[in-house]
């Protein structure tokens, strides 16, 4: 994958910078570029850095900059640049002023390229304008078993719809990390019904803890927390012989209770 | 016999009227659309004849013509028939819940979403075929999970559900949920 | 070359099936209504040959086949023309990245335009299903890649994305700013 440029890396998804309909730096560069009418290979870099620099201050972009940082980065890459062309060559690290110099040229030769590619596409005939579809449409769809309309962009939007909602955090590989409480009460009482032997504290954690994935300590301070909810309603009992021995749990048979 | 290069553009026409009309064509229609030295007739004879063995064939229905699948064929087209409609806001969000979570219970998919699934909403998209059960969760009660099916990534062109964009990427495509709204 | 029995059969049902479908129908959709011993490319290939100099064309769109009236005759359905899409210049170029570059990432398709992808850009593709998820990337943070669909390839009258002008000097240039990225 391509590393984002230093520039780039700092942009936010909002901002989406549009100044007087220029789409971002690229593209008002690139329209400059066109006004010198020149191969994009041999651009006048010094010249096209002037044009942008005097862009900007017409357009009282000097004191807006937090509204444009794109802008910036390519104001200081450019002036960078148009230094390099006042500097005496013998104090020039080399390469450094050649290297941005190639790499804008490509980048806007690029742009130029993929913006010629866009036109002749959308230039191309097109369905329903120029050619037209079987409208026999007493099968239509038939092919896709079911005629649900609904594409994936209504699945996404309905996903986020509900992330938006909850603020609930997502990623795909979604593991619990909590045994949360009533999920613990209930799970000790499933384990502890029908079972007349004694159950270890430690192998109850064990168990949920192999079962869920969930962090052994998490899962014990859950368990201990359940099973005193459940001594309060006296549904189980325990007892403990010695400190810091194991602790051990029996149900309450229906007989003893109350 | 061979036609002329009038009488097999006026071919050429009517086949294009034909296939991108739903119901018959009248033959005074089809006229206005061809140079009126072609005997429509004729070409139309020949047509029909051009017609016969394929998987379309051409019928006169009084005055009109029209196109129209071979009856033999007809075991192609007696598909399910499932009225065209949109998926239910509860059923997409549940569906992406899957998609999302899986493998995911009932009752995970109701904490996600904050209120409880009807069975209808689980039965349309098994209808679909888009979910299936898994294992059975791990957890009290051995709750079954749902997972979606090889039929749902076909259906909406996916290699595998991993390839759907997280909820910061969904976020920063801006696959908002304002359209949503509108239903 | 005559066909076998089962191979004009065949032929007659992929006619039906795409005389009956305003959309590309994709060629493991057909093969599932067809004999498993039939060679379906043959069987397409004379299928197009066939329809080449009639009023109505078969045509390849990526891995689908579709039935269009031939682009001469576009002056029958005047009033059938529908109004053309307009879409903005951020979608138009987005598209064209995604066609050339395809599997893309935001962040690519970011760094060609030099402005942050706008959010409406990616949902308006989306929903003119032009575009689709391909797999996650093998870099860090494993983003999402974008795809063209045959959907889009029908649209703009292209058989393969290899149909796009340009698209080798389009790579190399991308190949170059990356070594100059990465120096």
């Amino acid at each position: 994958m391509e590393e984002p440029t230093e520039y780039h890396s700092s942009a936010k998804p909002e901002l989406h910078v549009i100044l007087d309909g220029f789409e971002g730096p690229l593209d008002l560069l690139l329209t400059l570029a066109k006004s010198q009418k020149v191969d994009l290979k041999k651009l006048q870099l010094g010249i096209l850095a002037e044009q942008f620099l005097n862009y900007l201050k017409n357009h009282g972009y000097k004191f807006k900059l937090e509204f444009a940082g794109d802008y910036l980065v390519m104001a200081a890459w450019l002036t960078l640049l148009k230094s390099q062309l006042i500097i005496p060559e013998d104090e020039l690290k080399e390469n450094d002023g050649d290297k941005i110099n190639q790499l804008l040229a490509l980048r806007l030769e690029r742009l130029a390229k993929i913006r010629e590619n866009a036109t002749w596409l959308f230039d191309r005939p097109q369905l329903s304008q120029d050619f037209f579809p079987s409208s026999i449409s007493k099968n239509k769809k038939v092919i896709k078993e079911d005629c649900i309309n609904v594409q994936i962009a209504d699945v996404l939007r309905a996903y986020t719809g509900i992330i938006d909602k909850q603020d609930y955090e997502v990623s795909l590989q979604t593991k619990e990390e909590y045994l949360f409480l009533d999920k613990a009460i209930n799970y000790i009482e499933q384990r502890v019904k029908g079972s007349k032997a004694l159950i270890s504290f430690s192998n109850l954690v064990k168990e949920i803890h192999t079962l869920s994935g969930i962090d052994a300590k998490r899962c014990a301070a859950s368990i201990f927390c359940g099973l005193l909810e459940h001594a309060k309603l006296g549904k189980i009992q325990m007892k403990q012989t010695n400190t810091f021995s194991s602790l051990e749990l029996a149900i309450v048979s229906n007989g003893n209770k109350g | 016999m061979k036609l002329s290069l009038n009488e097999q553009n006026a071919e050429r026409v009517i086949e294009a009227l034909l296939f991108t009309s739903s119901e018959a064509i009248s033959i005074k229609e089809l006229k206005k659309n061809l140079p009126t030295n072609i005997d429509i007739e004729s070409v139309i004879e020949k047509l029909q004849k051009h017609y016969e063995t394929r998987g379309i064939n051409l019928k006169r229905v009084g005055k009109s013509i029209v196109l129209r699948t071979a009856k033999d064929l007809d075991h192609l087209f007696v598909k399910k028939k499932v009225k065209k409609k949109s998926l239910s806001r509860a059923a997409r969000e549940t569906l992406a819940i899957i998609a999302y979570h899986q493998p995911v219970t009932k009752l995970e998919i109701e904490e996600i979403r904050g209120v409880s699934v009807g069975s209808g909403t689980i039965d349309v998209l098994m209808d679909l075929e888009w979910i299936k059960f898994g294992r059975r969760k791990l957890s009290p009660g051995r709750p079954v999970t749902f997972l979606t099916t090889d039929i749902f990534l076909d259906y909406f062109d996916l290699s595998s559900t991993k390839d759907l964009p997280g909820g910061k990427e969904l976020r920063e495509l801006g696959l908002s949920v304002r359209k949503l709204n509108q239903d």
